[in-house]
């Protein structure tokens, strides 16, 4: 059994609360990414499950223990760092078989493992090199064979990925994924890279400011996402500024920047005032695109909405089309603000810089906040 | 957890003592500089500045602090032109003479001094140089310069080179983008460089043994030839004033770069 | 002061004199510096030096650091035969004439005058159950348990001849000047139970106040000077001993051969030394001039008590001397 | 000079100067080295040159330094055959291999405390070392005297609280000149090893700890070889510095090293031949040694570099 | 006129060749990319422009001017470094003030002129600032100031936006975009990223090994890449092995391991043999997907060519999808190998791993390229 439980963990660097109150279970055989911009106390947290940071509050447990106290030596958690740590002056074989031989392991039963994990991680050829001399893939590698080589309960990883250049990140991404399913072991791994999580994770915990904001799988966080930060930092969106103008049981209306009333459906229109401030996110992906019913029209006309359900829709004039091989991605004036919208080349309709376009999107799939970032849920 | 307490105790009384065994001599040169009695005792029985007051009669000991400083500087100014032109030389073009130039600079270092005073006392009095300035100045610059040239590698080392392409590329030549734009990111460094060849100076004794005469002997070599007859507090009233001098030093150069990386220059 | 090269002597007025550094260098600027500059429209500039005395005339090539200077009987020996010094002029030194004969006599002076020294003596803790009197004490029992003895190690041909003088089978230090019985002289020295081989007389001082030795061997001067200041410590002169004698020379190339001829018979002087005496309890050669306080009964007043002093006669040493070195060194080292 | 011997001076510098801008990219670089190289060449090498030279001389005739023009390589046997210069060699190597297992020793504890500490103990501990580097050596040497001598303060310290009957002789003696020598180099030791340490990655240790190695265990694991280029240089700084040790050994020991030896023979007993042979055999078996040492060490970790 | 013509531009270090026979002329104004993967030669090119290294052979004009003996500084270029090589202790404005004190510009003047083009890149604010503590964005705008005041005729930029972190890296692409417009001066900007490359050009030249393999515009590059490496480089794709099974005028039939012949058009039927080994280049993007018509069949059915056009379908299982977001990006199992399809999430249709579908594509969307990586032009 090596699920992780962390209870009230907290650490402090002097007056910094660097990892504030991080309560999550994580469960045997998961893959577990933390997400979080720098210094949100990512790294702090891995940390504190390794035992190479003493935590000022809460506690640790894995399996049964309650492993606080414990020093990394003496925890069944094995590490993979960012800058893999490898031991520059031992050859790539004698660094996987460090581990066993802290154990007292037989030097027969060293070098077999070490080298069956070196082939696990197609790494065997390099038995006899000097890792300073390995590429950064062929590095990562080789820590991940390090630090399996120990058959430790739970893997640590902190960034492992984020030296490498973005093909061979990708690579190694399927790998990890598929070295976490051959092996069942609980697998924490951390990042910054919202791609990289939601390839990788079973569930994601995302955090900011030493704080764990939100924990759930991958589409329940991008769905649902819990406030604005992650709305933000999970992808690239159009934030608009609103003010309620309207409610009613089925529906908000709410004033935007874009010159027009955008109808939103809402189970429970007392959840706003009217004339309470709001951000609205409005996905690239969620809005579509089309020629404008009044392409010839000089001023941008703001259409309303067009049916009785709420899909909105709206005139603008495309500012910039930016060819980005696979993609376009078209940026939209819209009375004095402008919105981003994204296309894949293979979808039909190219426009060009100046061209009047149309574009629509239900209400549904626009996401509320209140001033104070926390989500409206409509 | 046992065992690690008890390493972690081992560890810092081991720390400790080597802290006290550093600074207890110069603790015991400082207080011995106020002993009231002619004899050398730590402590002293009793206390009382009059060797402080008698210092500043003592025409020998203020001359070897002319001659002291007269040499230092010497070896400041020489050292540093000749370690940071050959530095910057060896980071344009690390070429054949670049590569022997490192050994060829460091084997100085491992010669001991008596050799050196030795082999430079026959030399220079070939060139009739024998108890001058200049030869002291040349043979504390034989050690001092090792010291300012591998600061300057490291110092040119971390020098952002592209500085120099960006300079030349907004129309300075040469001499212009040398002067605005190397020496005012390096200038730290020789600084640091310059104070440590002073320092060198200041200390060695054994060739300045061998090559002062009775006009250069620098402060080391008074001390010593005084020690070898009468130990008084005299020598201690000299070696705080030094302290006292080396101290405002560290703090000029802490002011100028930080302590960290000063006493990674050092070695 | 010239960068290149070293300070020429000044025009005429400075004289620079070369004297042993440390307190006999105190004692002179004290007494003889002030006499002489209130005689004479001169100023004496003092240098000292130790060992490095002749190597710097050496290395001066004719333009000498000193116009004067102070040697013991070895480096008189080496300077002549370097030809560092001037020879003097009889006529320019007339007090030569009141020195006693043995000191103007057993050392040549067309070099150098003699003025002064010192002889040898032991000191010891008062507190030893054993009075030492004689060199040959060294090697007495009493000696031998005690907790041991210094002896000096800069000049170690004091020491080699305060050996042969204790051993009493040639006249003086004769074993020395005998080959056959060099041998006898080092393992006389080898039995000695040496605990601190002294450079200064600040080694000594130390050593006994740190209890590893209880006697040792100094110059007189010396010990008479300081012993003041340490408890529980007395000497005492042998009555058959070995010292120096400091013979004072012009160097060559000076441009100051008159001057300096004129200072160093200043040197001579009865009326001088007895001056000088008030300040240093040295050995002085004129046979008129009188010690200060009770020196006299201790030093020698007069020909028959000075040849009680064996000096080192290095014209004949010479030819021992890397031998005696090496040996001298392989003792200490053993 | 006439125009003759200036044309073929310049044909001589023409030779060496062409085939090392030829193996050079660039002049400019040559030029600014150039001052370097000349004064290594006058002030180190030529030198040198000479003390060879006269130690293949005859000795002087009396209260001469050595006799010009003459050949001999009676120095040389004197050096090689004698007791007492091989006494000395060995004594001095006793003092320098001793000091310098104990700087090293000494100094990787001492770096590694600095390594580990932060803020103000940092630089505490820093300063430590600095200051004495910046005292003279003559009077911090003296100032163990009075601390170790057998009525020193530290063996009054032992006695007042009863663990010493009779007092340690440590000074004058040569356990004092490797006491005295110790703390002339350590200071440079740990400097060394510091450097290198500080641009180590403190991640390698605690992905050591993570894969089970204790705290001692890690850093001989880990750190020892990591900061080999710093104890080698460390070793070899101490090693050149405390075989050739004068302060020290004069004020402290009770026998006489090499240098003293030297100094001697040079100043006062007028053996120039002697001295310079002497010189010679210590510099080629202090390079053996040292090449000895960098060998046996580099074996155990990174390549020495040269800072 | 600030045109720009390299010829048979050569750079020997040693043995190595960095760069090798490069020969291109740059319009006036325009703003060409130099793209290509690390050590492929592209900043020792624009070194070679800029003269901070001299070539080895061949020459630079510069508008009529031979330049190519001339130093640095008596060109009228200006460079934007990759660190930005701002200097450090001088204020912003004496950073941007620089080149022109050393053309001897009188003080007032520089000061005025180093405002102007602080207050240009938003950076007026920051005038007495020491560099050092701006942030990589603030760096990026004053080294672009500092380059711009000496008024030169051309600007060379060497990956400027590498060490930016990627959103402020898109912001500072459309920002050179508009200096550029602005400006209309002749722009070299060398970069590793495909995206920035046609987020930015008005042409784009490829380099690898040394040399420049292909120049033109962002469409023409992408869609008709010239051999195999470049197709690679520039986006993520779907590399098949095949071999010619039949050709007639109007089409060729290719062997592939997808088990199926793939139909492609052809002009020239002749323009391959028989037998010959190809590479079929199948991006994402051209692939649509559906459910499969025989989902409950086992075995997945290879389906044949549907009309008489060359429309190619085959049916494969899904083995993994990966939620990335805003897209999803399914790799699907057929025989023995593998092809990845990517699509937005709001295009219709998720599936699952296991599912069976249908992958459709026209074969004039497909590239080929012959053994030595050579296109084939169908
Ligand atoms: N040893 C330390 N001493 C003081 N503060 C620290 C220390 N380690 C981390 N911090 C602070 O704690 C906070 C969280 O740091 P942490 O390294 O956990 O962040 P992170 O999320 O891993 O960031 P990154 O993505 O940059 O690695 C930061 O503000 C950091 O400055
Ligand atoms: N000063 C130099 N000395 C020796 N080789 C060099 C030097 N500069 C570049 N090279 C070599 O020339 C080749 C091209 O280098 P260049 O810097 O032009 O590549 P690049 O395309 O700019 O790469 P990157 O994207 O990594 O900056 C490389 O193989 C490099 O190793
Ligand atoms: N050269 C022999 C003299 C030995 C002692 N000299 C003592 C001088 C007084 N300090
Ligand atoms: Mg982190
Ligand atoms: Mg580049």
């Amino acid at each position: 059994m090596s699920e992780i439980e962390l209870s009230g963990l907290e650490k402090r660097y002097g007056d910094e609360l660097a990892v504030e109150d991080v309560s999550v279970t994580i469960e045997d055989g998961e893959l577990l990414c933390l997400l979080g911009p720098s210094g949100s106390g990512k790294s702090t947290t891995l940390r504190m499950i390794a035992g190479l940071t003493s935590p000022t509050d809460g506690t640790v447990h894995i399996g049964a223990d309650d492993v606080t106290d414990r020093p990394a030596y003496d925890r069944t958690t094995a590490t993979v760092f960012q800058d893999w740590a490898l031991f520059p002056h031992k050859t790539v074989l004698e660094n996987v078989a460090f581990g066993l031989r802290m154990q007292s392991a037989s030097k027969d039963e060293r070098r077999e493992r070490a080298r069956e994990m070196l082939e696990r991680v197609e790494m065997a050829d390099h038995a006899d090199d000097n890792p300073t001399n390995l590429s950064g893939g062929q590095k990562q590698r080789v820590a991940l064979a390090r630090s399996l080589a120990v058959n430790p309960d739970v893997l640590l990883l902190d960034e492992p990925l984020s030296n490498l250049d973005k093909r061979l990140r990708e690579d190694m991404q399927i790998e990890l994924r598929e070295i976490h399913e051959d092996l069942e072991k609980t697998f924490v791994h951390v990042t910054h890279d919202q791609d990289e999580a939601f390839t990788l994770a079973d569930r994601i915990g995302i955090m900011a400011d030493g704080e764990l904001v939100q924990v759930g799988d991958p589409h329940e966080v991008y769905e649902n996402p819990k406030n604005r930060f992650i709305e933000g930092f999970l992808g690239d969106t159009n934030f608009l500024a609103g003010e309620v103008a309207q409610t009613t049981d089925e529906s908000v209306a709410v004033e935007t920047e874009l010159g027009q009333e955008m109808i939103l459906p809402s189970n429970d229109g007392d959840a706003l005032a009217v004339g309470e401030s709001l951000t609205l996110s409005l996905r690239p992906e969620v809005l579509s695109i089309g020629e404008s019913p009044v392409a010839t029209d000089a001023e941008p006309e703001t259409a309303t909405v067009a049916d009785g359900g709420t899909t909105n829709e709206i005139v603008g004039t495309v500012e910039n089309a930016i060819y980005r091989g696979s993609t376009v991605r078209y940026s939209v004036a819209i009375e004095d603000s402008s919105v981003f919208v994204e296309r894949t080349v293979a979808d039909s309709g190219a426009f060009d810089a100046g061209d009047d376009i149309r574009i629509r999107w239900d209400g549904a799939d626009v996401l509320a906040f209140r001033e104070d970032g926390t989500r409206v849920d409509l | 957890m046992r065992r690690e307490s008890l390493e972690t105790a081992l560890f810092r009384a081991g720390y400790l003592a080597v802290f006290a065994f550093m600074l207890l001599p110069l603790a015991v040169v400082v207080v011995t500089s106020f002993g009231a009695s002619g004899q050398l005792t730590f402590p002293p029985a009793e206390f009382s500045l009059s060797w402080y007051e008698s210092f500043f009669a003592q025409t020998d000991w203020l001359r070897a602090f002319d001659n002291s400083l007269l040499v230092g500087l010497g070896t400041a100014v020489v050292a540093t032109i000749l370690g940071v032109t050959a530095a910057f030389g060896q980071e344009i073009d690390d070429g054949l003479v670049g590569r022997l130039l490192a050994p060829l600079v460091l084997l100085p270092m491992l010669i001991p001094p008596v050799i050196f005073g030795v082999t430079l006392l026959v030399y220079f009095t070939e060139f009739d140089l024998q108890g001058s300035y200049v030869s002291l100045i040349l043979a504390h610059t034989l050690w001092a310069t090792p010291l300012v040239y591998f600061v300057m590698r490291s110092v040119f080392s971390r020098f952002d080179w592209q500085q120099l392409d960006a300079a030349h590329d907004l129309g300075a030549g040469p001499v212009r983008s040398f002067v605005h734009v190397v020496l005012p990111n390096v200038k730290h460094g020789i600084f640091v460089g310059a104070l440590l060849a002073f320092i060198v100076s200041l200390q060695e004794f054994v060739m300045a043994l061998f090559l002062s005469n009775h006009t250069t002997e620098t402060i080391p070599v008074v001390a010593w030839n005084q020690l070898r007859n009468s130990l008084s507090p005299m020598v201690s009233v000299v070696s705080t004033f030094l302290i006292l001098i080396s101290l405002g030093a560290i703090l000029l150069a802490a002011a100028a770069t930080n302590l960290n990386w000063l006493s990674k220059q050092l070695s | 002061t010239r960068i290149f090269g070293d300070e020429s002597a000044a025009s005429g007025e400075t004289l620079t004199v070369c004297v042993w550094s440390g307190n006999y260098a105190e004692r002179f600027k004290e007494s003889v510096v002030p006499m002489y500059e209130d005689e004479h429209d001169v100023t004496l500039q003092v240098e000292t030096g130790w060992n490095n005395i002749l190597a710097n005339i050496r290395q001066s090539q004719g333009n000498p650091p000193y116009d004067v200077t102070v040697t013991d009987g070895n480096f008189y020996y080496r300077g002549r035969q370097g030809g560092l010094f001037e020879s003097i002029r009889t006529e320019n030194v007339p007090h030569l004439e009141e020195a006693i004969d043995y000191y103007s006599e057993f050392r040549p002076t067309e070099y150098g005058m003699p003025v002064d020294g010192a002889p040898c003596n032991i000191i010891y803790r008062e507190d030893l159950d054993f009075e030492p009197s004689e060199w040959a004490d060294l090697s007495s029992s009493a000696v031998e348990n005690s907790r041991g003895i210094g002896i000096d190690t800069g000049f170690w041909w004091f020491p080699v001849h305060a050996a042969a003088i204790g051993m009493d089978d040639q006249e003086a230090a004769g074993e020395l000047y005998d080959e056959s019985l060099h041998d006898e002289v080092f393992d006389e020295i080898r039995n000695w139970n040496v605990q601190s081989w002294a450079s200064s007389g600040q080694d000594i001082w130390q050593a006994f106040e740190s209890g590893t030795i209880d006697v040792a061997q100094w110059y007189f001067e010396q010990t008479a000077y300081d012993i003041g200041d340490y408890d529980g410590l007395t000497h005492t002169l042998p009555e058959k001993t070995t010292g120096y004698l400091n013979h004072w020379c012009v160097t060559s190339g000076t441009d100051k051969r008159d001057r300096s001829e004129e200072f160093i018979d200043f040197l001579m002087r009865s009326d001088v030394q007895t001056e000088w005496s008030k300040s240093s309890p040295a050995l002085f050669c004129n046979a008129d001039m009188e010690y200060a306080n009770d020196l006299g009964e201790q030093l020698p007043t007069s020909a028959e008590e000075a040849q009680n002093i064996a000096f080192p006669d290095w014209e004949q040493l010479m030819d021992y001397y890397d031998e005696f070195e090496s040996e001298y060194a392989s003792i200490r080292n053993a | 000079m006439s125009g003759n011997s200036n044309a073929a001076t310049s044909g001589v510098i023409e030779r060496f100067w062409k085939p090392l801008v030829a193996r050079s990219r660039s002049k400019r670089a040559l030029l600014l080295m150039a001052p370097l190289v000349i004064f290594e060449l006058l002030i180190f090498v030529a030198p040198f040159l000479i003390l060879l030279r006269i130690s293949v001389s005859e000795a002087g005739e009396r209260g001469t330094a050595y006799a010009e023009g003459t050949w001999s390589t009676d120095a040389y046997t004197n050096v090689l055959t004698s007791e007492v210069p091989r006494e000395v060699i060995a004594h001095s190597f006793t003092i320098g291999l001793v000091a310098t297992a104990i700087a090293v020793v000494v100094g990787l504890l001492y770096a590694y405390a600095i390594w580990r500490a932060e803020g103000f103990a940092k630089s505490l501990l820093l300063f430590s070392v600095i200051l004495p580097l910046l005292t003279t050596l003559v009077v911090k040497t003296y100032a163990f005297r009075p601390l170790l001598s057998p009525t020193g303060t530290l063996n009054n310290l032992l006695e007042s609280i009863g663990l010493l009957s009779t007092p340690l002789e440590i000074v004058p003696g040569l356990a004092g000149a490797i006491v005295g020598q110790v703390y002339i180099v350590l200071p440079y030791a740990v400097l060394a090893i510091y450097s290198v340490l500080a641009t180590m990655d403190w991640q390698l240790v605690e992905a050591a700890r993570d894969l089970g190695a204790s705290r001692p265990r890690s850093v001989l694991e880990v750190v020892v070889p990591q900061a080999m280029p710093g104890i080698i240089v460390a070793t070899v700084i101490s090693f050149a510095w405390s075989v050739g040790s004068y302060a020290a050994p004069f004020l402290l020991g009770d026998n006489v090293t090499f240098a003293m030896r030297v100094e001697g023979q040079i100043l006062r007993d007028f053996q120039w031949p002697t001295a310079t042979a002497l010189s010679v055999v210590m510099i080629a078996a202090m390079l053996v040694v040292i090449g000895a040492i960098v060998a046996v060490l580099s074996r155990f970790g990174g390549e020495m570099e040269y800072a």
